[in-house]
């Protein structure tokens, strides 16, 4: 009787969507693992890289080298008192790091970490990055606005004017890729770069990965852009009233997003997993080294240049981080475009 | 936005503080009740009644522009001399390089005298600390508050009468009688292992 | 209608109150802004959480004793405070400190000075974000702060020098090392300026901030670079010369603008000179003694009093019976409980117990104890008969040395009455002292006139029309220490 | 409310109680009268080492100074002594601090301050007290110093000196870790 009642065609397909979900998940969780990991391992190296920029030694007593910091870190907020100031928007409170969290981790889907690597190859996944990364900025918005604090919320207005302004830039930015590449798909982007006799983009969109990378900066609100959470005018920003767990998905978000950019970065403009054909030319044995050690290499140079940047700049000041925003970047951006357009066109 | 460097020569060429409070002499006869020197320093004690005029004087007689208001602050001789207090005015000129000093007098039943803040902009706290410590009120003040204490602090604590331990616990200031009893409600929350 | 639209979007300014937990309010400043938008409109200063009562305390104290409060003051350059004071006190004595040490007061002020603007530069840059500039000035503090533990074993309260000269010489092995540090500090400053001066981000940051005139800036009373900054050549150092300012050679670093850039280049200069004026001194540094020749105001050198007081010299004591009236009081000051006796008779001592520490003898009022010179374990018979013999004039001179010692430590020294303002120019601008003696050994009134204080009272002047970000710009360009502000 | 009372393995019990306390029993154990508490497992100890181990290794103290020892705090902060080094950064904010350390002198117009800073920080939380006149007013006899902050603050570890060095600070920061390490139980839900 059961028999009957599923064909062994439909049995088929739901036997293949059963095998490529498991994939996914198994995917997903290897993502999110190693993801984590690395968010966790991001905060020790940039204590560590910072503090030896600033001549001192950063983590040392918690395990070998410190090495076991960031997990002291985590398991500590983990156990800590969470506390809700009084007068807070309780509901909002509570979806202000979700949303956040939640944003910087699903754009790690569509990040072709090796070149059958991805979770979720979809056709637009450059503006499926744009449209999360905006929803991020709801989060730091809202969590700025039920804190009923005021330097949280005057650190979620910066932020939120602040990220907004750079996405245009940002995206702007991008578009000389989509021109050269003709896709918004970023696994046919690298593989498109690879092809190209650049190798990477960096080289012909040099002026869109200066601002790009200006931009990213800003977007992930780090120094020189860290006005949201400027320590010594706002305090912590707009994360000020919140405790324990709460404030370690701020922290974690932030770090996601910030190796989400180093990721776009790499993907767009440094070439992916891929190493260009001029190097394998000269150094041929390199073609055997998988494409996941290079996407990481270049991902770690991207932030290593972050956490660089915040051990020398000084942090500018709001109005003239916006102008630098409107004024500069988008215009070059712009300009940018209508040059790769023309180059396009007249090739 | 550059920065020089300057030799500077360290030359008196300003008037002898002598001078000076002879000058004030002259213009205020009747408001000078005295001129002590004490180690070449020269002070001149005034009535308190045209304190801002004699003040306003030294301030634009181009001939003395005591432009550096280098101190005011109270003194109180309880006990000691009557009238019990004295507000005291360091003046300077960094044009000129010369100096003196005003005592005004200022009586114990109406501590009060005339601020000077329209003279010199930097007057403004040393009189809100004297009011703070003394007592003395500055008349015409833009902002007198208590300063270093809290507004609602009881007694002025410079006066020679004030214990230099402050008041009993129970008359202290009421905030921190406030936070002491927080804290004791507080304790039992306090963990204890 | 209209009125309550009008009602509804009507704008207020936010009020946000900054500190007095703040990290970027140097201590425990509270300023409540009043913002529109990101724009002040109206700044409020409030200081007063560290008033500790210094003046009130002072009027307590012998002038020796007050010394160390000067410390706790500015207790980034407590050098320089601790020299204010001296230099104050020993107008006020009319004593004059021998060359050496004005020499060695000029150098350990000129360090303190230094020590003081790398603080300064630190946490100025801290709160305008350059973080490794902080830590590249720590490291140089720390090499300073080492120097100052040589001389006198502590890093921060150092009360180095004294009424009337300076603690303790300063040995040759400093000297070597502080000149090795004058040698190397100018590529250290080279090292913070490539870090910021010429920062595209620091200059936006700084040019045009805190814009005050010279005549402005007078009249607000600020001092020292703050003043500098703005064109005012006025330091107390050229000025009204103490010490030994006036036998260096050095220059006053002046800006043009008043911005907070200006400041910042001024003390930056101020470096280098103050970097100059410690290599003046230390090559012209002359011999001789450091303490002046003051017995009524200076406190006595241990070996003076040293063969009364030296444990292993043996004197016994011995109370003359006609002349003690048992008052008690070397009974209670005798730390070996070796004097015993009923009140109004005469008291005996227990030779066994007796330690020699000369307590009971400076306690006396009556002169009624007698030193026996290597009279220890002797009977008080034979103490009396010895006691008659005149006094060798070694240990005659300790004991008037003793005496006076002991009255200058429990009474402190006597100042004439009089009043006196005495100003130097500490790190961060004109520290006065404002004495008023009575006679005796304590001041009547001491009034600490101190830079930080009148610089916080300028501050809504430098905010107002700026954004909340100049704020802590220009908290930082006034260079605040809190505890020299509310005293 | 008994459930305030945290008795979970039984550390803090009255001498005679403690003898009873049977480590291989799995039931509840009668102490007093009217209250049971859990015995010792091997579970919540191996948790509460643990937890105490992240606790200890990163103390992350809330920017609080109030006078000269506030210098020797970021002194040891800096790159000489570097605090970092045991895990311990300095937080702005209190709601993400575990510590206060209460470097300098407390007066009575700053008490309310500290009281509520000292609110806002989440537990578990420690309290500091750096230099003689936080541990108890110093020289500072006057009036309007508070002797000693401990007058409404439970402190934890008294810091000498004044200001004190920053070994003794650090030295005074390992006190509070092995303090840390002592503790039973201390990761039930905040009230």
């Amino acid at each position: 009787m059961f028999e009957n009642a599923i064909s062994p065609e439909a049995l088929d397909t739901i036997t293949k969507i059963g095998i490529n979900v498991g994939i996914a998940i198994i995917k997903i969780a290897v993502v999110l693992g190693i993801g984590l990991l690395h968010v966790a391992y991001a905060t020790y190296f940039e204590r560590k890289v910072i503090g030896h920029m600033q001549v001192r030694l950063g983590p040392m007593r918690v395990g070998p080298h410190g090495l076991l910091q960031p997990i002291a870190d985590g398991l500590k907020l983990f156990f800590k008192e969470d506390i809700i100031p009084a007068n807070a928007d309780k509901p909002v409170f509570y979806l202000g790091p979700v949303i956040f969290m939640a944003a910087s981790m699903v754009n790690l889907s569509v990040i072709p970490f090796a070149s059958n690597f991805v979770i979720a190859n979809i056709n637009v996944g450059l503006l499926f990055i744009f449209a999360i990364a905006g929803m991020g900025v709801y989060g730091i918005f809202i969590s700025g606005w039920a804190s009923n604090s005021k330097y949280a919320f005057i650190g979620g207005l910066r932020s939120s004017a602040q990220v907004l302004s750079y996405e245009i830039a940002m995206g702007l930015s991008l578009v000389g890729v989509m021109i050269m590449s003709g896709s918004l798909n970023l696994t046919d982007i690298v593989k498109a770069q690879s092809d190209s006799i650049y190798g990477m983009y960096a080289i012909p969109q040099i002026v869109a990965f200066v601002v790009f990378t200006i931009a990213a900066v800003a977007e992930t609100n780090r120094t020189p852009f860290d006005m949201p959470e400027a320590e010594s005018e706002l305090v912590a920003g707009y994360f000020t009233e919140y405790t324990g767990f709460r404030f370690a998905l701020f922290f974690l978000g932030e770090y996601i997003a910030m190796i989400i950019m180093a990721s776009l970065a790499t993907v767009c403009f440094l070439g992916g997993w891929t190493i260009p054909w001029y190097i394998t030319n000269v150094l041929p044995f390199l073609k055997f080294v998988p494409g996941i050690v290079w996407f990481l290499i270049k991902v770690y140079a991207f932030i290593f240049f972050y956490y660089w940047i915040r051990a020398t700049l000084p942090r500018y000041r709001y109005d003239q981080l916006m102008a630098i925003g409107w004024k500069i970047l988008i215009p070059v951006a712009l300009a940018n475009i209508v040059v790769t357009g023309l180059v396009k066109i007249l090739l | 936005m550059a920065v020089r460097l300057i030799k500077m020569v360290p030359i008196h060429k300003g008037l002898e503080p002598t001078e000076i409070a002879e000058k004030i002499k002259e213009t205020f006869p009747d408001d000078v009740v005295e001129i002590t020197n004490f180690r070449d320093q020269v002070s001149v004690i005034v009535k308190k009644g045209r304190i801002l005029g004699i003040c306003k004087y030294l301030h634009d007689e181009p001939t003395l522009c005591f432009d550096h208001l280098q101190d005011l602050c109270g003194v109180d001789y309880h006990g000691k001399k009557e009238p019990r207090f004295e507000v005291v005015y360091n003046l300077y000129s960094v044009k000129y390089r010369h100096r003196i000093r005003i005592r005004a007098q200022v009586t114990a039943d109406d501590p009060s005298i005339k601020t000077v803040t329209s003279v010199w902009a930097g007057a403004d706290w040393h009189e809100r600390e004297c009011f703070d410590m003394f007592g003395i009120v500055f008349k015409e003040h833009p902002d007198l508050r208590r300063i270093l204490l809290p507004e609602d602090w009881e007694g002025h604590p410079l006066r020679k009468d004030y214990p230099l331990k402050g008041p009993e616990l129970e008359k202290d200031w009421p905030g921190f009688v406030e936070v002491l009893n927080r804290s004791k409600e507080l304790e039992e929350f306090v963990w204890k292992g | 209608m209209e009125q309550q639209v009008e009602r509804i979007f009507e704008t207020r300014e936010l009020n946000v109150n900054m500190g007095p937990q703040h990290p970027a309010t140097h201590g425990v400043l509270r300023l409540v802004l009043d913002i529109d938008g990101e724009t002040i409109v109206k700044v409020t200063p409030y200081v007063g959480y560290l008033h500790r009562g210094i003046e009130k305390l002072g009027e307590s104290l012998t002038y020796f004793q007050a010394l160390p409060l000067t410390d706790r003051m500015d207790y980034i350059a407590s050098m320089s405070n601790n020299i204010g004071y001296c230099v104050a006190v020993e107008k006020l004595f009319d004593i004059e400190p021998p060359e050496r040490a004005k020499f060695i007061r000029t150098i350990v002020g000129e360090m303190s000075r230094i020590s003081n603007h790398l603080l300064w530069l630190a946490t100025h840059a801290l709160d305008i974000g350059a973080m490794t500039v902080f830590l590249y000035c720590f490291r140089e503090r720390e090499w300073i702060l080492e120097l100052f533990e040589k001389i006198c074993g502590a890093r921060l309260t150092v009360t180095y020098p004294r009424i009337g000269g300076v603690r303790n010489d300063l040995s040759q092995e400093f000297l070597d090392s502080l000149y090795k540090f004058t040698e190397e500090f100018p590529s250290r400053i080279l090292e913070y300026e490539t870090l910021i001066d010429q920062n595209r981000i620091w200059l936006k940051r700084t040019i045009g901030i805190g814009v005050i005139s010279a005549e402005e800036a007078i009249n607000w009373g600020l001092t020292g670079p703050t003043l500098r900054g703005s064109g005012v050549p006025y330091d107390i150092r050229k000025h009204m010369p103490y010490d030994a300012y006036d036998k260096v050679d050095f220059e006053v670093p002046v800006g043009i603008e008043g911005d907070t850039y200006d400041r910042y280049r001024c003390r930056m200069l101020e470096f280098r000179q103050s970097n100059n004026i410690i290599r003046q001194c230390i090559e012209k540094l002359p011999p001789g003694p450091v303490m002046a020749d003051a017995p009524k105001f200076t406190l006595h050198p241990k070996d003076a009093m040293f063969p009364v007081t030296h444990p292993t010299k043996e004197h016994a004591f011995y109370i003359d019976e006609k002349v003690c009236k048992g008052c008690g009081m070397c009974l209670r000051a005798c730390p070996a409980k070796a004097i015993f006796g009923e009140k109004k008779k005469p008291h005996k001592i227990k030779q066994e117990l007796c330690l020699s520490c000369a307590n009971c003898y400076v306690t006396c009022k009556f002169k009624s104890l007698k030193i026996v010179p290597g009279g220890k374990g002797l009977s008080d018979e034979k103490l009396a008969e010895l006691a008659k013999a005149p006094l060798p004039e070694e240990i005659k001179k300790a004991t008037e040395h003793l005496v006076e010692h002991f009255n200058f430590v429990k009474k402190g020294a006597r100042a004439p009455e009089g009043e006196l303002y005495v100003a130097t120019e500490v790190p961060k601008g004109e520290l006065g002292f404002y004495f008023v003696s009575d006679g005796s050994g304590k001041p009547y009134r001491m009034r600490l006139r101190s830079p930080s204080f009148i610089h916080a009272g300028a501050l809504p002047r430098l905010c107002v029309g700026h954004l909340v970000a100049d704020v802590i710009a220009n908290i930082g360009t006034i260079d605040l220490v809190l505890g020299e502000c509310d005293r | 409310m008994p459930g305030r009372k945290r008795h979970f393995s039984g550390i803090k019990l009255q001498q005679g109680a403690q003898m009873l306390i049977d480590t291989s029993a799995t039931g509840l154990i009668t102490v007093e009268e009217g209250t049971k508490i859990l015995p010792p497992n091997l579970i919540i100890t191996t948790l509460d080492k643990l937890i105490n181990w992240g606790r200890l290794s990163s103390i992350w103290p809330t920017t609080f100074g109030l006078a000269c020892c506030a210098i020797e705090m970021m002194a040891v902060g800096a790159s000489h002594y570097d605090f970092d080094r045991f895990g311990i950064i300095f937080r702005g904010s209190p709601r993400q601090s575990d510590c206060i350390i209460v470097a300098g002198t407390v007066t009575k117009k700053m008490a309310p301050v500290i009281r509520r800073v000292y609110d806002q920080i989440p537990e578990p939380r420690y309290v500091v007290a750096m230099g003689s006149c936080a541990c108890t007013g110093g020289v500072f006899r006057t009036y309007s110093t508070v002797q000693g902050c401990d007058t409404f603050l439970p402190v934890d570890v008294y810091v000498p000196g004044c200001p004190p060095r920053p070994e003794t600070l650090l030295e005074g920061m390992m006190k509070l870790q092995e303090k840390i390490r002592k503790e039973r139980a201390r990761w039930s839900p905040w009230r």
